[in-house]
């Protein structure tokens, strides 16, 4: 239980709260202003943040050493997802090899919560959370990311390669 | 198809004789898929519709067949098909060295063809001449307590 | 001692021709036979206590009783699909003797009342089947097959047949499969050949040495042959030796002979400065016997089932200490891995996985634990199959590594650091 | 019938039956593959041993006949740890690809491992490679690799299509199933091969990597794609039918379907469907409510009774609806209408005998018996009436006939001569034209046409009478086409009554979009 303390006499009387306010703010500008290097906030957005590698941010589709995307359209990221946000169309490829991949991925990162198990349940390291936080946008459409945005982003630099190479696999008899 | 294979007529009336010799149509496949091996040199997949098509049996049927037993040839062999034995007595009296040995002198792989397209050297399993060994069968023909150097030496009387 | 009673004239050149075979007692029994009820020779194996040579001894006269008691065509084979590593003992006995597999075949088949028979030859023996087709001919020309034999009224036609490499079509089902024009793939079982086999008819099939054998338990009487070997393994077998022995080849001799007397006495030992390690007593199913016991066993089917192997096709495979085990099994496994049918899962896959493994150790790149485990697949192959050809590739497995395990597990030791990092880690 | 025991339960089974047959009767789990009530038995993936009392050696209960008194079991602790090796055997050259395997989520392997499996893999060697992604024929694509020989697709090739495309080449671990080269697998019955298929080697074509099934759901019907009347289940989700496969039915069609049966789900999807009520003719269409639609046709058709008398209407049935929907739409037509002027529109009369010997039979139409059945009921008219075409033919000619009603094929694929017929009953003034699809000659209509969209088989409950005069009903499974009416639904608003629109099923939302996000304005 918590109480709550009633206001008494000199609570009520304001004047010294607000010159003590003002103090303190005035003592921290003065601070602030001879020692800016050790100033904990950010000028956002000419500086930026820079999170744990472990940070769960945007998704990112990986891509394999050829550059082409790494899914094989298992559609276990879909059906873990907890807000059902990711919508697959799987096809079948020409190459034998890659057998099946995806034609369409779509991630509504509206109802996106981030939780991570799509890269949880990811079997090939497909999906990650990679570190981008900045998802802002002028248009509802743009919050539905397709293959080009989730693998091919210009913040990707061609892509990110993926652990796992099925042709490798494939070789070591796995 | 089996427009490109083709079968002499001797051939062809082997099938057809075999046909009637066994109880059971199906006995006669193996005497012809050898009959083909005799022709040919090896089995190609062409024949197993050119045979179905002679014998009546379904194409799968042949292909099971022909794909089960080791002594059809599936892919081309040289004129002379060394086949040495690796098995356990074979082996321990110096079979793998044999077969070793010619494929150095033959400068062939395993199951390979040699340059000259007369020699094909391969490993197999136990001939049924233990007593014997090391041995080896050249086309039909057993050569029995060989070492290296005589196996070199017989192939050569035998033209290879 | 050799007791020559099948081989006594192989060393003749011209045993294998009809005349010659004529001239030394050949088809003297047939007309004997054929004038006796079919019951009665069936009855006369029974007492002479015959059991099948090919691999898996049962009494031939029992297996003979099993023909169900009707007038549907039944049909005699002859498994010359001789595929043991070790065993060469049936060729020896096919192109010597050719007629003699025959009379005894005539024989079997009418005491079964077998119009048809079948000769199913490996097909890497070309000249046996040469010489056995000639010599059906020749019997067919004097009168022995055919309608009518000997004015008998017995009608018996016989042909060869030729397997086209596989091993196990010297498994009956198999071989049933193969002559039906099939993979020779063994068949389930129930039901058994004899009652429904080849062709779903009843078929009995008998290797060629026992087939042999009848005509010679005809001759003298069951309580004859009986007198040689033990009182459950009655009769004289054809041993193949081979391996490191001084004289290797095939023997006859009464079972119940020991195992020293064979490789000292009758094949004349080692090579000079080797000592003996092991010996496979029947053909490389058979689990392997360590030197001790090798010294003190009889080749008969008690006592080596007693030692836990067994006598099998009689293939002796002698083994010095210039072998290395770790190579042989290598090599027995790899070839149980090339001749699986593919049927049966645990085989298909079980011998697999243990060739896969013993290439492995030999290569040094297992572990120690690999040993274990290749011990216990090779349990679960056991009686878990179709045919026995699972039971043929886990026992010796089974056998070599327990038996020489401290050699295997130096080998791992000795080999373990030379390959670095493998797909193990 | 022998009496045996099967883990201390007692069951009683036919004589002859075989201990997995036991089993199956006593409803109690036992692992096995290669095993198919449809086909002989091979017994060798060796999974199904059991151990019975008096036997030293475990068997498989797939081919051991039971004997009277007989006591087995398949829980000791033998036999558990040998289906738990069984299972490995068949798992150490299998591929572990179950994210692209087409099979996961209804795999043997899968389900069987998780409930008798070792849990503990010891397999560190390399795996066989295999050929995979092989183009068996127009219909099945194999993966050798994930194949576990358990022989069911070559058995049912050599016994019950009987078609001996598929063997099994080589030996060993080696051993690969296939066809030869230049016969590939091309028969009515390919498909089920994908069916028995326990693991994901054989797949269909035409379902491959379209959905995983775990995102469907299965609903019993009846195939609608001959007499025959095969029993089935459809697969389904959200956005409409995937598959169908057959259900099992000794009577019917034992555990088989062809594949032209298979292909009876692609009409009722959206796509070809007919979503609204369309009333008017070429370039002059005007969308409806489907009720309103009806209710107008209704209107119309009384209208010219009255005026015309009863034979100026005339009603053109196809053998694709149910029996209730006939007797409905009859009670109106010869009730209310007053009409005797009923046709049987029989698409291919001269193939309506055709059988290929296994199922598929030429009378493409599920309902042809039932049809005969109602129109005999009504007294409208009795037997195929494909010769009567010319009474209609001639009374549409003289105008005679003034208004046809018409309920149109559902699978429209099976009636040849549709678009001839169409232009022929589109001499009459107007044409009602009730069915589930759209159809390109209509909509170059000439005359005033009424279009009304119906359900399918699958969207409705009812009864079809296949050819052995056999009733079979089924049930509702899904709805694509919410306001689509029954034969029934529609009878009633023809003759001007009204329908309880709240029992009738909503739809099942379509296919799933993302379809929120777009549709938030700019900010």
């Amino acid at each position: 239980m918590s109480l709550v303390k009633r206001p008494n006499a000199t609570a009520e009387w304001f004047l010294p709260g607000i010159i003590f306010g003002l103090w303190f703010t005035l003592k921290k500008m003065l601070w602030n202003l001879f020692n800016q290097k050790k100033m904990p906030t950010l000028n956002y957005p000419e500086e930026k943040y820079e999170y744990g590698p472990r940070f769960k941010g945007n998704h990112v589709l990986t891509v394999k050493k050829d550059g082409s995307i790494r899914c094989t359209a298992c559609m276990l990221c879909a059906t873990n997802c907890p807000a059902q946000c990711i919508k697959i169309t799987a096809a079948e490829s020409n190459d034998p090899s890659v057998e099946k991949y995806p034609i369409a991925y779509e991630i509504d990162v509206l109802r996106c919560v981030y939780c991570g198990f799509c890269e949880e349940a990811c079997p090939v390291d497909a999906i990650r959370m990679g570190p981008e936080w900045q998802t802002a946008a002028l248009n509802g459409s743009k919050f539905t990311y397709d293959i080009q945005q989730l693998a091919y982003r210009p913040q990707l630099k061609g892509g990110i390669v993926s652990v796992l190479d099925e042709k490798e696999r494939h070789q070591a008899g796995i | 198809m089996s427009t490109a294979f083709t079968l002499s007529k001797e051939a062809e009336e082997f099938v057809k004789s075999e046909l009637k010799r066994y109880e059971t149509t199906y006995s006669a496949i193996i005497p012809s898929l050898f009959r083909v091996q005799k022709e040919k040199g090896w089995v190609p997949p062409e024949a197993v519709p050119h045979l179905s098509g002679i014998m009546g049996i379904p194409e799968a049927h042949i292909n099971e067949v022909l794909y089960f037993y080791t002594m059809f040839n599936k892919k081309p062999v040289g004129k002379f098909h060394v086949q040495v034995c690796t098995n356990i007595s074979c082996s321990m009296n110096g079979g793998r060295e044999l077969a070793n040995a010619l494929c150095k002198h033959y400068n062939v792989k395993d199951g390979e063809i040699s340059g000259d397209g007369k020699v094909t050297v391969s490993r197999v399993e136990c001939l049924g001449s233990c007593g014997t060994a090391p041995m080896m069968q050249v086309n039909d023909q057993y050569i029995e307590n060989l070492t290296p150097e005589l196996a070199i030496k017989k192939l050569k009387e035998l033209g290879a | 001692m050799e007791i020559k009673l099948l081989t006594e004239h192989y060393s003749k050149n011209e045993f294998q021709g009809l005349d010659g075979y004529k001239k030394n007692g050949g088809y003297a029994v047939l007309p004997k036979a054929l004038k006796m009820e079919p019951k009665a020779i069936i009855e006369e194996v029974k007492a002479s206590g015959l059991r099948g040579r090919g691999g898996a001894g049962f009494p031939t006269g029992m297996k003979w009783s099993f023909l169900p008691a009707n007038n549907e065509p039944r049909y005699l084979l002859c498994n010359a699909d001789e595929g043991e590593p070790g065993t060469f003992k049936d060729r020896l006995m096919m192109e010597r003797a050719p007629h003699q597999l025959i009379e005894g075949m005539i024989i079997s088949a009418f005491a079964i009342g077998s119009k048809k028979s079948y000769i199913y030859i490996r097909g890497e023996y070309d000249y046996s089947k040469a010489v056995v087709k000639k010599a059906i001919d020749e019997a067919y020309k004097a009168g022995f097959l055919g309608k009518n034999i000997l004015g008998s009224g017995f009608d018996h036609d016989m042909d060869i047949y030729s397997g086209a490499g596989a091993y196990i079509c010297g498994e009956e089902t198999g071989m049933i499969s193969s002559l039906e024009g099939l993979k020779g793939q063994p068949k389930l079982k129930p039901p058994f050949p004899a009652v429904q086999g080849y062709l779903r008819k009843p078929t009995i099939v008998n290797n060629v040495e026992t087939l042999a054998a009848v005509k010679y338990i005809i001759r003298d009487g069951a309580a004859a042959y009986k007198k040689h070997g033990t009182e459950k393994s009655a009769g004289t077998k054809l041993f193949s030796v081979s391996g490191n022995v001084v004289k290797p080849g095939n023997f006859e001799v009464p079972l119940g002979i020991s195992l020293k007397d064979i490789i000292f006495n009758i094949c004349g030992g080692l090579k000079p400065g080797r000592k003996l390690k092991a010996v496979i007593p029947g053909g490389s199913s058979a689990p392997v016997l360590t030197e001790a016991e090798a010294m003190k066993v009889t080749m008969d089917y008690e006592a080596l089932a007693q030692m836990g192997s067994m006598l099998g096709s009689g293939a002796i495979i002698v083994i010095d200490d210039s072998n290395s085990m770790v190579d042989i099994l290598q090599t027995t496994m790899h070839f149980y891995h090339h001749e699986s049918c593919g049927q049966c899962t645990p085989c298909r896959e079980g011998t697999g996985w243990l060739s896969k493994i013993m290439h492995d150790i030999l290569d040094g790149h297992a572990e120690v634990k690999d040993i274990d485990l290749a011990i216990k697949i090779s349990q679960q192959m056991m009686g878990k199959t179709i045919c026995a050809l699972s039971d043929a590739a886990a026992m010796p497995a089974i056998s070599f590594l327990q038996k020489f395990r401290s050699e295997f597990e130096q080998h791992l030791a000795k080999t373990s650091h030379k390959s670095g990092d493998h797909h193990h880690a | 019938m022998p009496k045996v025991k099967i883990n201390g339960k007692e069951v009683e089974v036919a004589a002859g039956s075989t201990i997995i047959q036991a089993f199956k009767a006593s409803g109690q789990e036992i692992c096995h593959y290669c095993w198919h009530p449809g086909l002989s038995v091979a017994g060798v993936c060796r999974l199904c041993m059991v151990q019975i009392e008096g036997m030293p050696k475990l068997q498989i209960a797939c081919n051991t006949e039971v004997k009277e008194g007989m006591v087995i079991n398949n829980t000791s602790p033998m036999v558990k740890e040998t289906v738990q090796w069984g299972l490995d055997f068949h798992l150490i050259n299998h591929p572990l690809d179950c994210p692209i395997c087409d099979q996961a989520g209804e795999c043997g392997l899968q389900d069987q491992y998780m409930q008798f499996g070792k849990y503990d893999p010891q397999m560190a060697e390399a795996k066989v490679k295999k050929h995979k992604v092989i183009d068996l024929g127009p219909t099945v694509v194999l993966d050798s690799e994930r194949c576990i020989l358990c022989s069911r697709c070559v058995r049912f090739t050599d016994e019950v299509s009987k078609t001996n495309e598929l063997g099994i080449f080589n030996r060993g671990d080696r051993s690969e199933i296939g066809c030869v080269e230049g016969k590939p697998l091309n028969n009515n019955y390919s498909l089920n091969t994908v069916d028995i298929c326990p693991v994901g080697a054989l797949t269909s074509k035409d379902f491959r990597f379209r959905q995983r099934v775990w995102y469907l759901k299965e609903a019993d019907s009846i195939c609608p794609g001959c007499s025959t009347g095969c029993n089935v289940k459809v697969s389904y989700n959200e956005e409409g039918l995937w598959r169908i496969k057959p259900r099992e039915n000794k009577e019917v069609n034992g555990h088989w379907m062809c594949d032209t049966g298979r292909d009876s789900y692609k009409f009722v999807n959206l796509k070809a469907r007919l979503l609204a009520g369309k009333i008017g003719k070429r370039d002059s269409w005007q969308d409806v409510a489907v009720a309103d639609a009806a209710r107008s046709a209704g209107l119309k058709l009384r209208e010219t009774v009255e005026k015309h008398g009863a034979d100026s209407v005339a009603l053109v049935l196809t053998g694709q609806y149910t029996n209730e929907e006939y007797a409905d739409i009859l009670k109106f037509f010869t009730g209310t209408l007053k009409s005797k002027n009923v046709y049987h529109w029989l698409n291919n009369p001269e193939k309506v005998n055709e059988f290929d010997g296994l199922l598929f039979r030429g009378d493409r139409n599920p309902n042809t018996k039932g049809l005969e059945a109602a129109m005999k009921n009504s007294g409208a008219a009795a037997g195929p009436t494909s010769g009567k075409w010319e009474t209609l033919q001639s009374q549409l000619a003289s105008k005679k006939v003034k208004v046809v009603l018409v309920a149109g094929p559902e699978n429209q694929a099976t009636f040849p001569d549709l678009n001839e017929k169409i232009k022929m009953l589109q001499q009459a003034e107007t044409l009602v034209w009730m069915t589930a699809g759209h159809n390109a000659t209509l909509d170059q209509a000439g005359s005033e046409t009424w279009q009304i969209p119906l359900k399918t088989y699958i969207e409705k409950a009812g009864s079809f009478t296949n050819f052995q005069g056999k009733v079979q009903s089924f049930k509702a499974g899904t709805t694509i086409v919410p306001q689509a009416l029954t034969l029934s639904e529609a009878a009633m608003l023809l003759s001007g009554h009204d329908i309880d629109w709240n029992l009738r099923p909503k739809g099942l939302g379509g296919p799933k979009t993302n379809y929120s996000i777009t549709q938030r304005g700019t900010l």
